[in-house]
């Protein structure tokens, strides 16, 4: 019987997911308990934007998640439209569509890098950020910024997409799926990274809806929901697509599944463009002060369901307030951290070696913990 | 959307009236005002209900009424994502409440951030404590609507002015401190 | 399974390099639409203030210049902190004369060794930029905005 | 002094220096994302001799990508602390400069030059990726041209701890008085 040796983990690692630190209790190789050590990117989000006018929290919502900042956008756009009572205009739901699934594209071609990254497999993490690139190009071309773009807005999309967008966006698909196609040859079914990767981390359906896994790693263990299907929100409910889902639930599994989602983003964008309406309005005029109401905006973002829960009341009863009364975001990542980590660290024989692996198969994305 | 009749079934007689349905698009939801000594009882029902999937807890805080509301979100994934706010106010100078960590695993975290944002004592819950904030933030619970931290921040890193650069109290280098521009306004 | 994986890598291995040869072959990459450094027409600018209650990052700070400006009686004028501007362009959304646009002279010309040199005033912010740029977004990028209809249906 | 005085014309030792700077490899903050592009194929910042390295210990640079929080700025400056000189600062993003975005925010420091002598500013929010490459040059011209004191004239790690512990405490101390 070893003793327990407590180590830390991050947040300056190479394998560490981003800006946050974990506690592992070690027996021998084995980790026996983890502990998530958040805080390094608090930013007071919730508080700031109730100080900011409706508009200007727009701006602020995106830097929450950088990996995947459109399904942030999208998700306060949604409970703000559900305040103001309006529905967007058709057009606009088509471009947002289309807007989040890039988003949803470039954040799983980053997870690949920092899923290969630690497996020391270069070429991957090469291919899928010059993949990456060709859509930040796209976004710069058609929002004007390549990270945060602000082009999701309440009342349909900030400004008319450009003449050639068809052309635009066909071209860069044409230009990202070979290189998918060869990670998927190149990566997936390379012999060594199914050795790494099977059987590592498995998560049983019934244990992945109790702890409250969402996204990928929900339907990694086999359960088939999704709220692109489910709320049928802006213009899902038009596109016919389907939801890729994995079976045994462990690491090999939840790469698979978002391997599987980049051809089905990929496929959605393809039909959003053919059915989308190119004429009509693209956004509607909102009056500057806020109704009272309540607004919960959800989404099925690149790693789960992003929730902005925005309450509006008036802060004096005399007068209509710029400024939202309470903002709660919730992001998919803390359940992952947290519980399911715990969870499976428990259950199964998880060494200091695979925790990157099972890290990275989870697709955290820390400052949506901290806010 | 259409009532569960399951969760009807297994609610407390007294709250089987309060159920409605408001919300529209992706906020769509069931609702349900409840009393906050219940709270561990209704969400044993609702997790047996089916409405197993934790979403989080928001915090809401209205000093003018004096109560803090909390909004329990759930929701199902059998029901295809059907969702459900529980909500209940609690007094804001006797901020106490009954823990519900050990029916669903996910709102033990979502406590805590309840604790250290707002300072609501969960009953039962054994790690209060400084989570996110710890190092962050010393004082009391920030995001309480009496507290103006963006007063508190002008006065401290910027002499109390707006649209001004940070006061420094020094600069180990690349800041020659010249302000250019034209004269103020 | 190891011939594909030469084949693979062979193809990689011949294609052209994707590498963009920035800075000295080739150019920054912006498009017509990359919002970066602005441009004020001070002969423009009314002095309303719509521009810095509109930043939500507190970036734009008015000042007083003397001169012959008759559209602007107060003589004030938006100078923008480089070092706080986040580039969302809702100052020249709120702009109501056109007198704020934006540009694709990208933020590579203000890298500095002393950070005082990001503060840009009035007359930095009304002088063009010396290599050639584009305007990417001023009032043309909005045709007028149509109110938005009520909610057809709520079906509870 | 009289090395402070070498460093003024060119000399080799700073040639060599400018030519292979490893950067620690800590995703501070938002501003890593635009990293990825130039470490991997898009921009390849080792064409310059720029590369990530594990540990502090082994890196000349740290770069500072976002906004720092209270509880990031002491593992920022335990890091700076084991790297060996010469040692260079290179920071990304507003938010460190003036603080950017959250200029209101309780938890982020204002000014990192307060913490950190800073080499090298690239504003920008983000900063595009060409940016950041542009940022490393201007660095390597700096250095190359000696234009920045080697060994930097800093407190040891422990007197700047306790300096940093006691500036942080008394800002809350401040805050708390104000509060009454």
């Amino acid at each position: 019987m070893s003793k327990a040796l407590t180590i830390f983990l991050g947040p300056q690692h190479p394998g560490a997911p981003g800006n946050v630190a974990f506690k592992l209790v070690l027996d021998g190789e084995r980790v026996v308990d983890i502990d998530l050590i958040p805080g390094f990117l608090h930013r007071g989000f919730e508080k700031m934007m109730e100080y900011r006018r409706w508009d200007m929290d727009l701006v602020m919502c995106p830097r929450i998640c950088v990996e995947d900042p459109d399904h942030v956008e999208l998700s306060y756009t949604h409970a703000m439209e559900q305040i103001f009572d309006i529905e967007p205009p058709e057009k606009a739901k088509y471009i947002r569509v289309i807007i989040a699934e890039f988003s949803r594209l470039a954040s799983h071609l980053l997870w690949m890098m920092h899923f290969a990254g630690p497996i020391a497999a270069r070429y991957a993490t090469s291919w899928a950020i010059a993949a990456r690139e060709e859509i930040l190009k796209w976004f710069d071309y058609v929002t004007g910024h390549r990270i945060y773009h602000h082009y999701i807005f309440p009342g349909g999309v900030r400004w008319n997409i450009p003449g050639d967008f068809e052309e635009k966006t066909l071209k860069v698909l044409k230009v990202i799926e070979p290189l998918i196609k060869d990670l998927d040859r190149g990566f997936f079914h390379h012999p060594i990274f199914i050795k790494r990767a099977q059987g590592v981390g498995r998560l049983k359906a019934s244990d992945a809806i109790r702890l409250g896994a969402t996204g990928p790693n929900l339907r990694g263990s086999g359960v088939q929901y999704d709220l692109r299907k489910s709320l049928r929100y802006d213009a899902y409910g038009e596109i016919d697509f389907e939801i890729p889902h994995g079976e045994y639930g462990d690491a090999y599994d939840r790469a698979l599944v978002r391997l599987r989602e980049m051809y089905t983003s990929i496929y959605i964008i393809r039909q959003a463009l053919e059915k989308m309406p190119y004429e009509g309005p693209y956004r509607w005029k909102l009056p500057p002060t806020l109704p009272i109401g309540e607004g919960i905006g959800r989404v099925e973002s690149a790693r789960g369901e992003f929730v902005a829960h925005i309450i509006s009341a008036p802060s004096n009863p005399l007068s209509r307030s710029l400024t939202p009364y309470r903002i709660k975001f919730r992001g998919p990542t803390m359940p992952h951290l947290t519980t399911i980590l715990k969870h499976i660290v428990a259950n199964e024989e998880i060494t200091v070696a695979d925790l990157p692996i099972l890290i990275g198969s989870l697709d955290p994305c820390p400052p949506d913990i901290d806010r | 959307m259409s009532f569960n009749d399951e969760l009807v079934s297994l609610l407390p007689p007294k709250y089987k009236g309060r159920l409605s349905i408001t919300g529209s698009n992706t906020g769509k939801r069931l609702e349900l005002y409840i009393d906050p000594c219940d709270v561990r009882s209704i969400l044993k029902a609702v997790y047996d209900a089916g409405y197993n999937h934790f979403i989080g807890i928001t915090v809401v805080d209205y000093p003018m009424e004096n109560v803090f509301e909390l909004v329990y979100l759930l929701s199902s994934i059998e029901r295809n994502g059907e969702l459900l706010a529980i909500r209940t106010k609690i007094k804001r100078d006797e901020p106490f409440i009954d823990s519900v960590a050990d029916i669903y695993p996910l709102a033990y975290y979502q406590e805590i951030e309840g604790y250290e944002f707002f300072g609501i004592i969960f009953r039962g819950h054994n790690g209060l404590r400084k989570w996110i904030l710890l190092d962050n933030w010393e004082g009391p619970p920030p995001l309480r609507k009496d507290i103006d931290t963006r007063q508190i921040v002008l006065e401290i890193f910027y002499g109390g002015k707006r649209y001004e650069r940070p006061r420094q109290w020094r600069s180990l280098g690349g800041y020659s401190g010249l302000e250019r521009g034209g004269e103020n306004e | 399974m190891v011939f594909k994986a030469i084949i693979l890598g062979l193809k990689y291995l011949l294609r052209k390099p994707y590498t963009r040869m920035y800075p000295y072959k080739e150019p920054a990459y912006t498009t017509e639409h990359t919002r970066q450094r602005h441009i004020l027409r001070m002969d423009l600018c009314i002095g309303c203030r719509a521009c810095q209650l509109s930043c939500p990052a507190d970036a734009i700070k008015m000042y007083k210049i003397e001169g012959d400006y008759p559209k602007n009686r107060l003589k004030i004028f938006p100078g923008i902190d480089y070092s706080r501007c986040v580039y969302c362009g809702l100052c020249v959304e709120a702009c109501p004369t056109d007198a704020l646009i934006m540009t694709d002279y990208t933020m590579e010309h203000l890298i500095t060794e002393d950070k005082a040199t990001t503060l840009y005033s009035p007359l930095d912010l009304a002088r063009p930029p010396e290599t050639p740029y584009r305007i990417t977004m001023s009032k043309d990028t909005w045709s007028p905005l149509p109110q938005a209809p009520p909610r057809k249906s709520h079906s509870g | 002094m009289a090395e402070a005085k070498m460093n003024k014309r060119f000399s080799f030792t700073n040639w060599v220096r400018s030519r292979s700077l490893w950067m620690i490899h800590y995703c501070s903050a938002c501003g890593a994302i635009e990293l990825p592009p130039n470490m991997m194929a898009p921009l390849d910042l080792e064409r310059w001799g720029v590369m990530p390295a594990p540990s502090p210990r082994q890196s000349d640079v740290i770069v500072i990508m976002g906004y720092v929080t209270k509880k990031t700025l002491k593992v920022l400056l335990r890091l700076y602390h084991q790297m060996p000189e010469p040692r260079y600062v290179l920071v990304g993003c507003n938010c460190p400069a003036t603080g950017g975005l959250y200029w209101d925010s309780y938890s982020t420091i204002k000014a990192i030059d307060e913490f950190l002598p800073v080499d090298v500013w690239v504003p920008g929010c983000m900063p595009r990726a060409e940016d950041w490459l542009k940022g490393f040059l201007k660095l390597r011209e700096k250095i190359g041209d000696g234009r920045i004191e080697c060994p930097r004239p800093i407190e040891d790690l422990g007197e700047l701890e306790e300096w940093i512990y006691r500036e942080v405490k008394m800002r809350e101390e401040l805050m708390r008085s104000e509060r009454g």
